[in-house]
């Protein structure tokens, strides 16, 4: 006894729990295995149907694929469509199966029923692979010149698929979407509309072409916005919204970097912009397409200050949608005008706190996007302090965003380097390893601040080893500036509070204040160093930095028991299972029965790494 | 592209329709419903229906106790694509006459078939709901006429 | 410090119970712990049962009948207790609803506040025998509100049974069941096998009697330095009820309590020798990959022919997309359950040293799942009557109590499968 | 089934203001009625804070039942209305004098859990009283309750002298309430607001806990336990006393007595140091330690996995454990993964010549399993076998070979990895697989296996006909490579060259590369070979062979940290085996009420 379709779906219905769903359709899943190996005709669609739900859950159902090649195959209607339903559902480009489906497809797409061409079209169109893209693009061209706008639609995004697939077989399509703009009919119009634009987007030069049909363009537009009520195509009193975006974007494409074009559509973008209805939510996505063109076009200034007005206005919306894209959008501003964007600071650094995390990640963009040299300070006090509160996700990536503006827009080298550690103090687990490099560039690059920066590292690491990238700037920095760091020079410089310009970086209880400014001997160093090498957080990376610096340590410490003890936590990797630690033990301690002159020689002062802009900060500060 | 997934979700967090216009493998399409599904239904009402989720965009809308969920390019106006969604809504509600959550469930093709006629390879491909309907009934009635062969019917009504 | 806060989860998440034992996290927390599920299940299927979030608060979970049993806390606790309390909470649920699901924790929500606040005070474990419990915490509304005073067994030496039970006729009865755990190679082999033994008790005695019990035990032998008339047995680890003294029975090995009342497991023990199979299960797989599969099975009972199991159960697994099942055996009767992607075949007995064999044969899809084949074992299911296989005995029980009736001990053995494996070739 | 409406049904537009009228209702029935489904209104997350005066009114009753919910919506919504918890206090002195105890205990439970500031004040006097009340299910809840008072004001407590109350608690008679005490003196002694001992444990104080021990329920032997871990012994003699009187423990059947007790004997092992029979003692304790730890396993999977966390640092103490029980340790097929993974770490612990075989052919079964990870740590345990048991080497390099053969790209890559380390255990032993590796360069996707065929290939460069054009790739692709494959690549190119002075074009690459690099540890190792190349001195004694490297198990603790955790066994540290700083949260989430006593000292005066 078959069950029937809707009896099925009742069982699975009744199921209390995921276990006994799951045994349902085990159950069913093998009688239909079953069935289908009877290959009778008879139950072949309620099989299939069944399976299509069965997959829809979540289960397998990939023995259906043939069944459903041969559902393509009868002549019943109702076969057909469940057939390409299936075929649509279980099978996709890269299955073996598909290549049985080709010819179906070119049988149908010549079948005397338009439906069942546009079943065939549809499949090919959603889901058609190289090869059936190459063999069926004749029959799609054919159907695109179909005097059935019905057919003529769905070719036309038939072709979208194959020009992606295959953009060299664009070609054969031009010629068809010549007369697109003639169309009368909204759906093959607007699905014409979609093929040109992908073919602007896949090929200039097509692009180039098309820029002739700009005038028409604005006609067409300039014609929706004001015939009057037209009930086919009217949502919420604005006639065909679908077609009018879809107009604006390839109005975009066509005026970007183009004068000429450009100027052409300035009238109806500003017609646009100032008449359509923003009470509603139909409305504003017109609006807001066409802000989208309005800043990527070049044109008129009182047409840019129009969207830019626009955006403010969303930006004070209540509704989030709006406030949303408002945000996302000014990123896109502050080429164009960055001074206007400026004046919603305050309104973005709020968006921080929102409840929402859409909101706050847009937000966070646009806050970044907004730092120059003139706010980099204040700025990134309130970034810093965010970072605190931030969502998991966000500080990885905060993190990386806060060391790149500081390097580009710092005042000064303390103050970059007073950022640089905040960061990695706060949130060193989030910390890359290229910001550590960044640290160590601008440490290398600073003769007068790298006995202030090695001490403030020493204490920091010494109080806490947990962060990671703090961990492994500090002890790089010990390795190559240890001979500063014992030497006391500097030390008050990081232990006293930052007096003058610098004094907002300054955490009013930063771990700092009441650091002893006496400068650690060399035994603590290494007695620190080895701490980390033992601790509870340390990873490879770290065990790798510090053979490194002990070894930089052997040559610029002077203490002899000192370097018995550097020897001594070197050779305890000799034997060691991790590659690169043995492999620098054994190195490092080969080194020292070379001439101690030629040893000091290979680890003298690591050079200079070049910053890429020597003179920003008096850019920067100026 | 414009749309690259649309599926639909209960609060139960059951599957009631799923279509992809990318090719993806069944694992990462179940994951992406898994993942994408877990954030739709833990977000709030007032909350904006745009979501981020690894490099792509999210629009959603939840309607009574289905959420309609599509994946969207980066560049797409997001806005617009909570009018599709809100067509094809429209649409399942004229055809089925008051839809509801179990019209779907028994009558998932249906729903299948309808979204067919709204969008191919991702585009919209009709903005007239009254041609989409009056395609839906015609092959409803192809179906239930229908003898052994399929009719010529070419350019029925001068489309 | 133990939990500060409980939950009961649906699969979803959903809060179905929750009860804030310290105050210290706020409840909405529990939002981060169905993310924190799915996150896991991304890399690699299940995650740990103890998972923390960016705050440091930790959730200790365990899954039971499609329930969330999720402990919050943020503090070092003990999580081997807390994995133990919400284990036991499973127990008296069950104790309590019989069935514990969705259904029953939404139907008797106020009995449950009312369990939770008894079990546990302050996110300290406190009372959770449910025979005790149950004295006091009852579904019947009291009527009698003031008569309803807390068992001294609450907080009595004995906690476990309360004075004053009387009964017409004394009597005791005595389950030794012992559960085989075998991995058993394709050849035949067994690669790790052990006996766990559990000693159940259903006490209908009056009053306050003084038991103890005597076994066949190596080690109690060994002291004493006597010989045993049959085989004694040398146990590696044995657990008491709470009822049975244990400094009693680390010096002498006397196993001597006072029992709860009604049905409870006096004793568990385990014994980790290596077994042979009782049951060998044979399997030769021929895989004509993409049309069919075929099996056969060879199973052997190789316990004493007096012996017989009752209700073999061998359970073969099959590729979870077969069809057209075919099956030929010379005893018992088989079939095909999909949802387990298995064939079980059941014998009602199986006689020692009895061979029986099974010939099954599916068809495969030609279109094949891109998913790897899991190697699930054969497994295999048997009860076997008046048996012990580790050879225990109850040499004794004597009852003592102070009004000095006779109680009679009935003895039932009986050995079972636990985990029974044998591994696809 | 009515109440099941209740919990599924929406709230429904002004079905608090229904509730209200019926909380008001003159028949008791319909009050309780109303209450149950405030309570079920309450537990599916809905807002009947509003109902709070309401509410209120039916406390005064005789029925246990209906009082119980109203405490319950009193603690749920004390923190929020703590205005109108005011005027429930006469309600619960009243109770917390009731002649019947159930009502006394849930009186004083339930005043503590209101964390509200003002009825502290109100506490006292019943708490006073429950502390010496006759009923030890009072006292025992009294206890607690002090714990709970510290909590929100801790100097108050002291003050009132209820933690010298807690003090008298360990001689109760009960032994119920001398765990319980425990637990509240404990609980107190851990609030980083105590700066001096309250949980005094002294030789009569130690008598009367090792008298509750054996009495007690199995949680409060738990608390007892825990405390004597705490305990530092005076004497041998006290310390070989203790572990007698816990030995017996290893029998209970809660694993969690089971883990607490382990917990005191490891610790006491040590407090017996060198003394005479030390020895003896330390073996008959491990001895006993097995058997309980082998049931634990036979557990639910949570308690399995938490067993399992344990043993390894167990084993890291006492690796005379389980020596000879390493079969028990074997993966069962439906195992969950997380148990599977911590089963293949102990086996490897306890993995010796002895076993090596059976373990072995274990380990070569899981490497056809489904789960890539379970797989991946299966193909890591062969190579560890190899390392750790020579004699298991020829083995396990076959079994290895054999993986290879399925170009399964993770199975390889696993391999690959493992094979490295096998080489540079037994140099000169097994090159002749080299070949055979180099054919399957091209499902080399991970870091770590790049990594190892780089080492592969410069330190055989002299039998690698194509080292050098093999290099070459690498260096082709060097910006897209991990910092690991960068360094490997650097070292092995150096090698190269020593062996194959031809290939000089290529080192001078690598390291313009490498000094061009961003990553200062990795710039510094080329900047040194550059030096070093060019100083004239020689090379080859420096980038000289390496020795055969020696077994380390894989997660091993340092000694710190091992010491800390099994002071710890059986929490959440151990479990995760983190430092116990990194368990305990530093950010409060919920702010605290304000304490009179503002000072975050507290001062226990005597």
């Amino acid at each position: 006894m078959v069950v029937r379709l809707k009896e099925f779906i009742k069982q699975i219905r009744a199921c209390k729990t995921a276990a006994d769903e799951r045994a349902v359709v085990a159950k069913e899943s093998a009688a239909i295995r079953t069935l289908l190996k009877e290959d009778s005709p008879d139950h072949r669609h309620t099989n299939v149907a069944k399976l299509l739900y069965i997959h829809m859950l979540g289960y397998p159902a990939h023995f259906g694929q043939m069944e459903c090649v041969k559902l393509v195959a009868s002549p019943r209607f109702a076969d057909k469509r469940l057939g390409y339903l299936g075929i649509m559902l279980l099978l996709d480009e890269n299955q073996e199966t598909l290549t049985l489906v080709t010819n179906s497809l070119k049988n149908d797409m010549n079948h005397p029923n338009m439906y069942v061409i546009g079943l065939a079209l549809c499949t090919l169109g959603n889901i058609s692979s190289v090869a059936m893209s190459r063999d069926l693009c004749p029959e799609v061209e054919k159907l695109l010149a179909s005097s059935n706008s019905y057919i003529r639609k769905k070719a036309a995004l038939c072709a979208i698929r194959i020009i992606r697939k295959v953009p060299d077989l664009m070609e054969v399509f031009i010629p068809r979407v010549r007369s697109i703009l003639g169309e009368r009919n909204h759906g093959a119009l607007l699905t014409g509309l979609t093929l040109i634009q992908e073919m602007c987007t896949l090929n200039s030069a097509v692009l180039t072409e098309f820029r002739a049909t700009v005038p028409a363009l604005v006609k067409l537009l300039k014609q929706l916005i004001t015939t009057g009520y037209s009930p086919e195509h009217d949502v919420s009193g604005i006639t065909d919204p679908f077609l009018q975006v879809k107009i604006l974007r390839l109005l975009r494409q066509l005026g970007t970097g183009d004068a000429t074009a450009s100027e052409q559509m300035n009238d109806v973008l500003a017609h646009v912009a100032t008449n359509t209805d923003g009470s509603k939510n139909v409305g504003n996505a017109i609006l807001y397409e066409t802000v989208l063109t309005i800043l990527a076009i070049q044109a008129e200034p009182t047409l840019r200050v129009l969207a830019i007005n626009i955006l403010g206005k969303f930006l004070a919306n209540k509704d989030n949608n709006i406030r949303y894209v408002a945000l996302q959008t000014l990123i896109k501003t502050i080429a164009v005008d960055g001074q206007a964007v400026q004046r919603h600071r305050a309104t973005v650094l709020e968006c921080l706190r929102d409840a929402d995390v859409s909101i706050r990640r847009r937000a966070l963009e646009l806050a970044f996007a907004l730092i120059y040299p003139q706010n980099v300070r204040v700025m990134t006090r309130e970034l810093l302090a965010f970072l605190e509160v931030a969502d998991v996700e966000f500080r990885a990536p905060m993190v990386a965003q806060i060391c790149a503006t500081a390097d580009r827009f710092a005042p000064n080298k303390r103050w970059h380097l007073d950022t640089l550690i905040r960061v990695m103090k706060l949130a060193g687990n989030y910390v890359r390893e290229e910001t550590v490099a960044q640290l160590v560039r601008l440490a290398t690059n600073a003769p007068d601040l790298q006995a202030y920066g090695v001490h403030k590292l020493y204490w920091l690491v010494k109080a806490d080893a947990a962060q990671e990238g703090l961990v492994h700037a500090a002890v790089w920095t010990m390795g190559e500036f240890g001979d500063v760091l014992v030497s006391g020079a500097g030390g008050a410089a990081a232990a006293a509070p930052a007096t003058g310009e610098d004094q907002d970086d300054e955490p009013a209880s930063g771990l700092l204040t009441g650091t002893p400014a006496a400068a650690p001997t060399e035994a603590e160093v290494i007695a620190l160093l080895e701490s980390i090498l033992i601790g509870a957080f340390v990873t490879q990376t770290t065990k790798q930095y510090v053979l490194t610096a002990l070894m930089k340590l052997s040559t610029r410490f002077t203490g002899g028991a000192v370097t018995q003890a550097i020897q001594t936590l070197l050779q305890r990797y000799a034997t060691s299972m991790n590659l690169e630690l043995q492999q620098r033990s054994v190195e490092y301690t080969h080194m020292f029965d070379l001439d101690p002159m030629l040893r000091a020689g290979l680890w003298e002062r690591m050079p200079v790494l070049e910053l890429k802009e020597g003179d920003k900060y008096e850019q920067n500060a100026a | 592209m414009t749309i690259n997934y649309m599926f639909l979700v209960s609060r139960q967090g059951k599957v009631r329709l799923s279509k992809w216009f990318v090719t993806l493998s069944g694992k990462d399409k179940q994951k992406i419903i898994k993942d994408v599904s877990a954030l739709v239904l833990a977000r709030r009402s007032r909350m904006c229906n745009v979501i981020e989720y690894k490099d792509t965009k999210i629009v959603y809308r939840r309607y009574a106790s289905l959420f309609f969920v599509t994946g969207l390019d980066a560049s797409e106006n997001e806005l617009l694509t909570l009018e599709v969604i809100h067509r094809y809504v429209e649409l399942l509600d004229r055809y089925f006459g008051n839809v509801c959550e179990l019209d779907l469930i028994f009558n998932f093709h249906k729903a299948y078939f309808i979204l067919d006629e709204l969008l191919l390879a991702g585009e919209l491909q009709e903005s007239s709901k009254k041609a989409i309907l009056r395609v839906a009934a015609q092959q409803d009635q192809l179906q239930d006429r229908e003898g052994d062969e399929i009719p010529g019917i070419r350019n029925p009504i001068g489309m | 410090m133990v939990a500060s806060a409980v939950f009961i989860l649906d699969l979803k998440g959903k809060v179905l119970i929750a009860r804030n034992f310290r105050g210290d996290i706020p409840m909405t927390t529990i939002e981060k712990f169905m993310p924190l599920i799915t996150d896991s299940e991304e890399d690699g299927g299940e995650q740990a049962p103890i998972m923390s979030d960016e705050n440091g608060i930790n959730y200790l979970y365990m899954k039971h009948s499609n329930l969330y049993f999720v402990a919050l806390t943020r503090k070092n606790s003990n999580a081997a207790t807390i994995f133990l309390f919400l284990q036991r909470l499973t127990e008296v649920f069950t104790e309590y609803f019989k069935e514990v699901e969705e259904e029953s924790i939404r139907d008797n929500f106020v009995i449950i506040y009312e369990l939770l606040d008894e079990m546990m005070d302050f996110g300290y474990p406190q009372t959770t025998e449910s025979k005790v419990l149950r004295e006091y915490i009852t579904q019947e509304s009291h009527k009698l509100e003031t008569s309803t005073r807390p068992p001294m067994a609450v907080t009595n030496a004995v906690s476990w049974r309360t004075e004053g039970i009387k009964y017409r006729k004394n009597e005791v009865f005595l389950d030794v069941i012992e559960s085989v755990n075998c991995l058993i190679s394709p050849q035949g082999n067994v690669l790790r096998s052990e006996i766990l033994g559990a000693i159940k008790m259903r006490c209908y005695l009056s009053g306050m009697p003084e038991l103890r019990l005597g076994l066949n035990d190596k080690v109690l032998f060994d002291a004493n330095g006597r010989t045993p008339r049959g085989k004694a047995i040398e146990m590696d680890d044995v657990k008491f009820h709470q009822c049975v003294r244990l400094s009693r029975f680390e010096n002498d090995r006397t196993i001597s309590f006072i029992p709860p009342d009604g049905d409870f497991e006096l004793m568990s023990y385990r014994l980790g020798t290596q077994l042979k199979p009782l049951i060998a299960c044979e399997a030769i797989v021929e895989n004509y990959s993409g049309t069919r599969i075929e099996y056969m099975i060879k199973a052997k009972a190789l316990f004493k022919r007096r012996s017989t199991a009752n209700n073999v159960e061998i359970t073969v697994p099959v590729p979870e997309d077969a069809d057209s099942p075919k099956f030929k055996v010379s005893v018992g009767s088989v079939s095909y359950h999909p949802e387990k992607s298995a064939i079980v075949w059941k014998v009602k007995q199986f006689q020692g040293g009895k061979e029986f064999l099974l010939r099954a044969e599916f068809g495969l899809p030609t279109v094949k799942n891109d998913d790897l084949d899991k190697r699930p074992p054969i497994s295999v299911k048997f009860e076997i009557p008046y048996f012990t296989i580790s050879g225990i005995q109850v040499r004794y029980l004597k009852i003592v109590e102070k009004s000095g009736y006779q109680a009679l001990p009935w003895v039932r053995y009986i050995t079972q499968n636990g985990d029974y494996h044998v591994r696809m070739p | 089934p009515k109440v099941k409406k209740f919990l599924t049904s929406h709230i429904r537009k002004g079905e608090n203001l229904e509730l209200k009228t019926e909380l008001n209702s003159e028949y008791r029935d319909r009050r309780k009625d109303a209450v149950k489904r405030v309570i079920a209104n309450m537990t599916v997350g809905k807002d009947v804070s509003g109902l709070f005066a309401d509410v209120l009114k039916c406390m005064q009753t005789d029925d246990l039942e209906l009082k119980k919910l109203v405490y319950l919506y009193l603690m749920n919504y004390a923190k929020t209305q703590p205005e109108l918890v005011i005027l429930a206090v006469n309600s619960f002195v009243k109770d917390a004098d009731d002649p019947n105890p159930l009502i006394r205990a849930l009186a004083v439970r339930t005043m503590g859990c209101l964390r509200a500031d003002r009825i502290v004040d109100y506490l006292m006097e019943p708490l006073r009283k429950t502390l010496k009340d006759t009923d030890p299910y009072v006292r025992k809840t009294a206890a607690i309750c002090v714990a709970k008072m510290y909590d929100l004001k801790p100097q108050s407590t002291i003050d009132n002298g209820f933690v010298a109350s807690l003090q008298d608690l360990l001689s109760d008679p009960n032994p119920m309430v001398v765990a319980n005490a425990v637990a509240a003196l404990r609980e107190i002694q851990d609030n980083p607001r105590t700066k001096s001992p309250v949980l005094v444990v002294n030789t009569v104080v130690l008598h009367k806990l090792l008298a509750a021990l054996n009495e007690c329920t199995e949680w409060g032997q738990i608390f007892i336990l825990e405390s004597l871990a705490d305990y530092a012994p005076n004497d041998v003699h006290e310390a070989r006393n203790v572990i007698e009187r816990v030995v017996p423990r290893l029998s209970h059947a809660n694993g969690s007595v089971v883990l607490a007790a382990i917990r005191v004997l490891l610790t006491y092992l040590d407090y017996l140091g060198n003394a005479e029979g030390a020895d003896q003692v330390a073996t008959m304790v491990v001895k006993k330690m097995s058997p309980p730890l082998v049931t634990l396993l036979a557990s639910t999977p949570e308690m399995t996995y938490v067993a399992l966390r344990n043993i390894s640092i167990i084993l890291q103490r006492r690796p005379d454990v389980l020596a000879n029980e390493i079969r028990v340790f074997f993966c069962k097929y439906n195992d969950p993964p997380y148990v599977k993974l911590e089963k293949l770490d102990v086996m490897m612990r306890l993995t010796s010549e002895r076993n090596v075989d059976a373990v072995l052919t274990e380990l070569k079964e899981y490497a056809n399993e489904v789960d890539v990870e379970f797989v991946r740590t299966a193909i890591r345990a062969m190579g560890t076998c190899a390392i750790k048991i020579e004699a298991a080497a020829e083995r396990c390099v076959g079994a290895l070979l054999d993986l290879i053969k399925t170009r399964v790209a993770h199975v390889v890559q696993e391999s690959m990895v493992v094979l490295k380390d096998i080489f540079r255990r037994y140099p000169g032993r097994y090159e002749g697989i080299i070949p055979i590796l180099c054919e399957h360069l091209d499902v080399l996707d991970e870091e770590e296996a790049r990594a190892a065929l780089l080492w592969i290939v410069g330190e055989h460069a002299d039998r690698i006909a194509n080292a050098g054009d093999l290099l070459q790739v690498f260096v082709d692709g060097f910006a897209d490579e991990h910092v690991a494959v960068q360094l490997q690549l650097l070292t092995a190119a150096i090698k190269c060259f020593l062996r194959r002075p031809e290939t000089q074009p290529l080192v001078q690459q690598v390291l313009q590369l490498a000094t061009a690099s961003d990553l200062p540890d990795l710039r510094d190792r080329a900047f040194v070979y550059w030096r070093l190349l060019s100083s004239g001195a020689a090379v080859r004694n420096v980038v000289a062979a390496c020795p055969p490297i020696e077994y380390e198990p894989a997660h091993q603790l340092s000694p710190g940290l091992l010491s800390e955790l099994v002071r710890h066994l059986g929490t959440l540290a151990a479990v995760k085996q983190q430092p116990v700083a990194t368990v305990v949260p530093a950010k409060e989430l919920v702010a605290r009420g304000d304490d009179d006593d503002e000072d975050d000292e507290v001062q226990i005066t005597p």
